[in-house]
């Protein structure tokens, strides 16, 4: 392998590369927009994406192909999850359409836009591919990428730098919550804590339970359940506390509670015998 | 072979634009707005390829410099209805019509 | 046209020495005005004390400048103070300059001389109002406003002033706004004369779409060369501005109501400004008058029905105030008269307006007086007897009855003669008919005018208990003084000798005939004045005066009701107007509201099916996008393929 | 195989096949060797990360436990060396949990995510320079690329997706809260982190980790009382700033005691592998520590010289850079790190998340770029061949006034800014709400109607 590597070897080699993850991101972009999980679709994305990335590393851009990594998958795709994990955890969507002719509409204007499209590269007369290695001769992609940027690009670079300024800027004052109370000190926390009915810690869930889930309540020492014992948070996302306070499913606890039932009758019926026994 | 390249973006480009129209969820929809901004940057790296100069791949670069402005401000956008709306649905987001 | 050419209106100089002075004129009132309005409360301790002094000061100049004037020959006496550009218009210039001539000196000195005894007057008339600092700014306004009207020397220099009067006699007449009556006055005062504003505005803008200028120079130089119709309408239009300011028929009827505004108001208006103003234009354009006998004849004929309306109404009012302002609008209607006859009577017309000034001044103020004394009341079928306990205010009353009744030898006989004298000079079926007119005018005056005294001063006493008459302050009184013996003296002294002739001749040309001492009229005037006297005499102090007024004959009756001006006022004009609206209102609203609400309706209803693409769904907005992109590549590719 | 090579050549955008022979150093070096070679070093640095795992946790076990006052796992094996062995084999064969309600696909997905990228950085870790095997003059290093490090910034990206799912696809409230915050945490302190890099970037002219090392090999040479010295060569003197900030990420994004946010137990029992158990668990043991591992041999790379033996020994015996020695020097280097992973989760205690966000953004991320200002000026100004000395005066003078000012500042204004006791006046939540009431108002939170009734009962009281 080392050595001149063949021209046809390079295009089939390529040929491979680009089948496999064209099919992939095809697909994964279809999936995209059809699944109903939102997180899905941001995974079939992260797919999509990390396939461009190899795409740019087999048309000599590594740098791009590592930002896009980078910047894409890492960071934007990343602040996407962030946001669906924020604004709804299980958010699936409901796929069915409620603006009549649009899912038609959308179809027919995807097949013609693409057709036209294809049609176009088809007829247009592509030259020869380049290749980048002369560009890329002096000190390599990076350098030549960095001579760009800083000499013929360097105003839309800086008005680039001043638009993520204000962007970030403008997502702050968006994302901005007011406090229109001042934020509470631990002095001021403790007091409050002295002066309310319960000074001791909340119980913790499951003590004298069953087992000690955070869902599973605490049971009080008459056995009653306290409320106390399971954060709201997570009571409202069961709907409710534990329904088995031993925490079984009902036809477990069915059969435990026959069984034990069972044993008790048995160990007085022997108690019986045993008494009946000594009588006689 | 770059020609595959191109048709490859614009099939990418024209599904991420058939998922803004039919899907509702605004983070979805932004994603598919993502994906149509991929499609370019392939064609750019693509057509930088067949040219022999780096001013494709600039371009690129710029795209996705952009484009993170965009998310940014867009996702805190979209919480900012959510906070007040409850929702992320762009169809609830129609007080603007006739 | 060779007397228009000697017209030294034509060629005034330019003014050296004390003459350039002349601006302090105005501005002396002007800055009073100002600084009492602007200054506010803080002037009330020495405002009216200001005023006074800027009205004197006033007065100061003008006498100054007519000694100045006296020094210097028959045709340079005009003189031209430049004070600045005004309007520059393309084409169009209007300095704002002032002319100083024989005629707009007199006035000067009537408006400061009569205006300043007047102002004096009012410190103690007004004491005891609260807004008298207002009052004496208004009053400043007033003559600053007036002055400017009588020295400017254009056209529209001289509607600003004539606007000014309005304004100011509109603040005036409504001073005690606080009475619905007054502000109604006021409000009539004013639209009244908007109808004769706008006939000198129109015949402004006719003056300058056919002379190009508005300068009296430009146009009087130039009259000649119009055409008579032309000439003729900006005279009737002038004359129209005119009857506004000077209360003619049929424009008169603002001046009866007048009467609302505090009593030195209803002086100054009646005396020594406002009403004069009419006479005054008419003087002055007398080179248009002159070139359209058709204006002239009709000026002539307002001016001797508003001499016989004027006196008529007079003898019906019990309103001293009111009877008072009848003979103003008859005395203008002399004054008119004369103005219309041309040459022979503009000597006669100014100096009966001065004469006019005078008595009807003190006639005004001596009515003030009585007024003051008797609680404001002004209904002289309450009064009597009261030149026991007014001695002064009776005898200068008295004086100014008598010159107004044209008594020999006093002012009124010498020039409200010469003015019937002149109208029976002019000749013809038209002078015998104006002359007559003339004459029993003066018997009437004679007549109304004793009705005055008898019922005010003679008789038995018919006053309320509660009321107890007294003399006036002497700061009201001198001014009564002074004002009576002008009323004894001014008329010998402009007529005899030919005298304000001569000083006028070089702005109105010089009389033709010497003015004769004793004419064939002048027995029959005086037959007349004894008989009115005598009828008087008979009513009113041989029989006991009723407190309430009978209910008197038809005539009675509509002299009472202004003979019927109000009413006519509203049936021809109010009514059509109102009509008029009605029928503009409801084409607006049908025609063209209808046309344009139609227009509206068929945008509306097409945009209301139209807007149904707005759904809201931004879904839908990218939609359309989209087909708009595949649209875009496919036009593309039709045109490179 | 020809794919492999299309893609090394497009990432190494090597344009010239032909190098390798001839360049014995830099990018020439790599993309040439036979396949049984690449294959074998893949395997040996797979195995060498596994190693290393076990041997970080025992020693872990062991130094802490020496810190506190105890033995420590000494029973299986020498010293307890097999400890973690076996731990390993007994978690890999406890039963797999997998709790209903999960999203099975994800689930499952995770620990893999979370792994795979860990082991994939450390294929551009230089162990070594040129030594021969087999006959083949190779490097010690699986690849290098021209954007080396930008690959390490990538699979770190990568490797919180396996947190985030994972804190997802258990569908618990704890697990979602600790994926979350390894997300904003690990993006928060991945930015301070690349920019820390920059500046060596900067002085080494080139992101591949090879071509860093050797620019870490010899200072510059300067004149001081007629002896000729070299200015320390590595960039741990000579950007101290930097390595003082990649020191500091390299704690936040390892999710490493002090800033073990994402699993904090005392808040959320485990985090974001809460509901993890068996294998899938170990992969993510597996992964923060090949983490720490990578992150550690970054380090080593990047700010101490790499490979390359310290200055004494360099200086006594000249070979000690040759042959399979650097291997030792470059373990030594990473071990010392590893070390002061578990010194510091010894000592110090769990700050708050405000705190830790607080640091990244408003201390790390703006030192940084202050620092890359400064650090690229002196470049540009050196490039330029400018005398350095006066302006380096001049821009320290500068630091310590502006320092001297800003703490006379404080303590004026500190004064000035005494509180007065009054209370803050309740504030209205309805204040300024037009069109819609402030986000945060009582209401959204349930506490609204409480309120009302307080007040209402106290004014009545």
């Amino acid at each position: 392998m080392s050595g001149v590597v063949a021209a046809g070897a390079h295009q089939t080699g390529e040929s491979v590369i680009f089948w496999v993850l064209a099919v992939a991101s095809v697909a994964a972009a279809l999936g995209m927009i059809l699944v109903r999980k939102v997180v899905y679709s941001a995974l079939l994305l992260a797919v999509v994406m990390l396939s461009l990335a190899v795409f740019y590393a087999v048309n000599e851009a590594p740098f791009l192909a590592f930002v896009q990594v980078i910047v894409y998958t890492g960071a934007v795709l990343m602040l996407f999850l962030f946001v669906v994990m924020v604004v709804g955890v299980s958010s699936t969507e409901s796929m069915v359409e409620t603006i009549r002719g649009q899912r038609v509409a959308a179809a027919v204007a995807g097949i013609a836009f693409v057709a036209l499209l294809i049609l176009g590269f088809g007829h247009a007369t592509l030259p020869a591919t380049t290749g980048l290695k002369d560009a890329n001769a002096a000190g390599g992609n990076v350098l030549g990428l960095a001579r760009l940027i800083f000499t013929k690009y360097v105003f839309a670079f800086e008005v680039t730098s001043a638009l993520l300024i204000t962007a970030a800027l403008g997502a702050m004052v968006l994302a901005h919550r007011e406090r229109i109370t001042p934020k509470p000190t631990q002095r001021q926390l403790s007091e409050a804590r002295i002066r309310s009915d319960r000074v001791s810690p909340l119980p913790p869930p499951g003590t004298y339970a069953r087992h000690n889930a955070v869902d599973m309540p605490a049971l009080l020492p008459d056995g009653t359940v306290s409320e106390l014992s399971v954060s709201p948070v997570i009571a409202r996302r069961r709907g409710g506390t534990h329904e088995d306070l031993h925490g079984e499913l009902p036809e477990v606890a069915a059969k435990h509670e026959a069984t034990t039932l069972r044993a008790v009758v048995e160990r007085q019926v022997e108690v019986d015998s045993k008494v009946e026994e000594k009588e006689k | 072979m770059t020609g595959h390249y191109l048709v490859l973006s614009a099939i990418l480009f024209t599904i991420g634009g058939v998922g803004v129209l039919i899907r509702r969820n605004a983070i979805v929809i932004f994603m598919c707005v993502e994906l149509m901004l991929n499609a370019t940057n392939l064609a750019f790296v693509s057509f930088s390829r067949m040219h022999g100069t780096l001013d494709g791949q600039i371009i690129a670069f710029f795209v996705m410099v952009v484009a993170a402005a965009e998310v940014v401000v867009g996702l805190a956008i979209i919480m900012a209805i959510f906070r007040s709306r409850k929702s992320s649905s762009v169809d609830d987001a129609n007080l603007l019509k006739y | 046209m060779t007397t228009l050419l000697a017209d030294p209106q034509l060629h005034a100089q330019a003014a050296q020495g004390v003459q350039s002075a002349a601006w302090l004129l105005i501005a002396f009132p002007l800055a009073g005005a100002a600084i009492l309005l602007l200054g506010g409360r803080r002037t009330d301790k020495w405002g009216h004390l200001l005023g006074v002094a800027m009205s004197l000061a006033s007065f100061v100049v003008g006498v100054a400048v007519f000694v100045s004037m006296l020094g210097q020959p028959g045709t340079g006496r005009s003189r031209v103070v430049h004070l600045y550009q005004w309007v520059s218009v393309g084409s169009f210039k209007a300095d704002m300059n002032l002319l100083i001539d024989p005629l707009s000196i007199s006035f000067v000195l009537l408006i400061t001389g009569v205006g300043s005894l007047i102002h004096i007057y009012s410190i103690g008339y007004m004491s005891h109002d609260p807004d008298r600092r207002r009052f004496f700014a208004y009053l400043n306004l007033f003559v600053a406003a007036m002055l400017l009207l009588v020295l400017a020397d254009n056209y529209l220099s001289l509607y600003v002033g004539w606007e000014g009067v309005g304004l100011a006699s509109y603040l005036l007449i409504g001073f005690w706004q606080h009475k619905p009556s007054a502000a109604a006055a006021a409000k009539k005062a004013f639209i009244v004369n908007r109808v004769g504003d706008f006939g000198l505005s129109v015949a402004i803008m006719l003056m300058f779409a056919t002379f190009g200028s508005v300068s009296f120079q430009d146009v009087f130089g130039h009259a000649s060369q119009a055409s008579h119709g032309t000439i003729t309408a900006i005279g009737l239009l002038l004359l129209l501005g005119a009857c506004g300011k000077s209360a003619q028929l049929p424009l008169q009827s603002w001046l009866l109501d007048a009467m609302e505004g505090p009593t030195p108001v209803s002086a100054l208006i009646h005396a020594a400004t406002m009403v004069t103003a009419g006479v005054y234009l008419v003087v002055r354009s007398h080179a248009i008058f002159e070139l359209s006998p058709e204006a002239r004849l009709l000026v002539m004929i307002v001016g001797a029905a508003t001499l016989i309306a004027g006196a008529i109404i007079g003898c019906a009012k019990d309103d001293i105030k009111k009877a008072l302002a009848g003979s103003t609008m008859s005395q203008i209607g002399y004054m008119m008269l004369a103005a219309g006859i041309g040459k022979a009577g503009y000597v006669f017309a100014i100096a009966h307006l001065i004469a006019h000034g005078f008595f009807k001044a003190g006639l005004f103020l001596g009515a003030g007086s009585i007024m003051h004394g008797m609680n404001d009341d002004v209904d002289m079928r309450k009064f009597g007897g009261l030149r026991k306990v007014m001695p002064i205010t009776f005898a200068t009353f008295g004086l100014g009855y008598l010159a107004i009744i044209g008594f020999p030898g006093l002012s009124g006989w010498w020039t409200k003669d010469g003015i019937i004298d002149a109208a029976f000079e002019k000749g013809g079926t038209s002078g015998q008919i104006l002359g007559w007119t003339a004459l029993i005018g003066a018997g009437i005056t004679a007549y109304y005018m004793s009705r005055v005294m008898f019922m005010t001063f003679f008789g038995e006493r018919r006053w309320d208990e509660d009321v107890h008459p007294h003399e006036s302050p002497q700061v009201m009184t001198i001014p009564l003084i002074l004002l009576a013996l002008g009323s004894i003296a001014a008329g010998a002294f402009l007529i005899a000798g030919d005298r304000f002739a001569n000083f006028l001749a070089p702005v109105i040309g010089a009389p033709q005939v010497a003015h004769k001492l004793i004419t064939p009229y002048t027995g029959v005037v005086f037959v007349l004045m004894v008989a009115g006297v005598a009828i008087a005499y008979v009513q009113y102090l041989r029989r006991p005066v009723p407190r309430t007024a009978p209910a008197g004959s038809f005539p009675v009756v509509a002299a009472r009701k202004d003979l019927y001006g109000d009413a006519l006022n509203e049936s021809l004009l109010m009514r059509p107007g109102q009509w008029l609206t009605r029928l503009t209102v409801y084409f607006d609203s049908r025609t063209v509201d209808g046309l344009v609400n139609g227009v509206a309706a068929f945008v509306g209803g097409t945009s209301g099916r139209v807007r149904r693409l707005q759904t809201g769904y931004v879904r839908s907005y990218a939609l359309s996008m989209f087909f708009g992109a595949a649209l875009i590549v496919g036009a593309l590719l039709l045109v490179r393929l | 195989m020809s794919a492999t090579h299309v893609l090394a050549n497009g990432l190494l955008a090597a344009s010239h096949t032909d190098t390798c022979a001839g360049k014995p150093y830099g990018l020439g070096a790599f993309g040439c060797d036979p396949w049984w070679l690449v294959i074998g070093k893949a395997l040996v640095i797979f195995v060498f990360l596994l190693l290393t795992v076990l041997m970080a946790v025992w020693a872990e076990r062991r130094i802490i436990a020496r810190m506190q006052l105890r033995p420590g796992p000494n029973r299986a094996g020498p010293f307890g060396l097999l400890q973690s062995l076996f731990d390993g084999m007994k978690g890999a064969l406890k039963e797999d949990v997998v709790p209903r309600g999960v999203d099975k696909i994800v689930f499952f997905l995770a620990p893999v995510l979370a792994a795979a990228p860990a082991l994939v950085s450390f294929s551009i870790i230089p162990f070594g320079g040129i030594v021969s095997i087999g006959g083949h003059k190779t490097p010690l290093q699986l690849t290098d690329l021209p954007v080396a490090v930008l690959l390490v910034l990538a699979m770190s990206s990568m490797g919180v997706y396996g947190f985030v799912l994972a804190g997802w696809s258990s569908m618990s409230p704890y697990s979602l809260l600790g994926g979350m915050r390894s997300s904003a945490q690990v993006i928060s302190y991945e930015i301070a982190m690349g920019l820390s890099f920059v500046a060596v970037f900067l002085f080494a002219g080139s992101l591949s980790t090879s071509e860093i090392v050797n620019a870490q090999a010899h200072g510059s040479a300067f004149h001081f009382l007629g002896m000729t010295l070299h200015t320390p060569s590595w960039y741990v003197v000579l950007l101290l700033p930097s390595f003082v900030i990649y020191v500091f990420t390299m704690m936040g994004e390892s999710g490493r005691i002090p800033f073990d946010l994402p699993e904090g137990e005392g808040e959320l029992v485990a985090g974001y592998h809460t509901e993890y158990s068996s294998l899938k668990f170990l992969m993510f043991y597996l992964a923060e520590y090949i983490n720490m591992a990578t992150l550690s041999a970054l380090c080593t790379t990047l700010f101490l010289g790499g490979y390359r033996a310290p200055w004494p020994i360099t200086g006594v015996w000249s070979g000690a850079n040759s042959g399979w020695w650097p291997v030792l020097w470059f373990l030594i280097k990473m071990w010392m790190f590893i070390f002061f992973f578990v010194w510091v989760r010894a000592s110090l205690p769990r700050v708050r998340y405000d705190q830790l966000m607080k640091l990244g953004w408003k201390v790390l991320i703006p030192a940084s770029l202050g620092w890359i200002l400064f650090v690229s000026t002196v470049r540009a100004l050196r490039n330029e061949k400018h005398d350095m000395r006066p302006v380096m005066l001049v821009v320290a003078a500068l630091i310590v006034i502006l320092l001297l000012v800003s703490v006379i500042w404080e303590r004026v204004s500190g004064k000035a800014e005494a509180p007065d006791g009054t209370p803050e006046p309740e504030p209205d939540p309805m204040a300024g709400g037009f069109p819609v009431p402030p986000l945060d108002a009582p209401h959204y939170h349930g506490a609204g109607t409480a309120r009302a009734n307080n007040s209402a009962e106290a004014t009545r009281a």
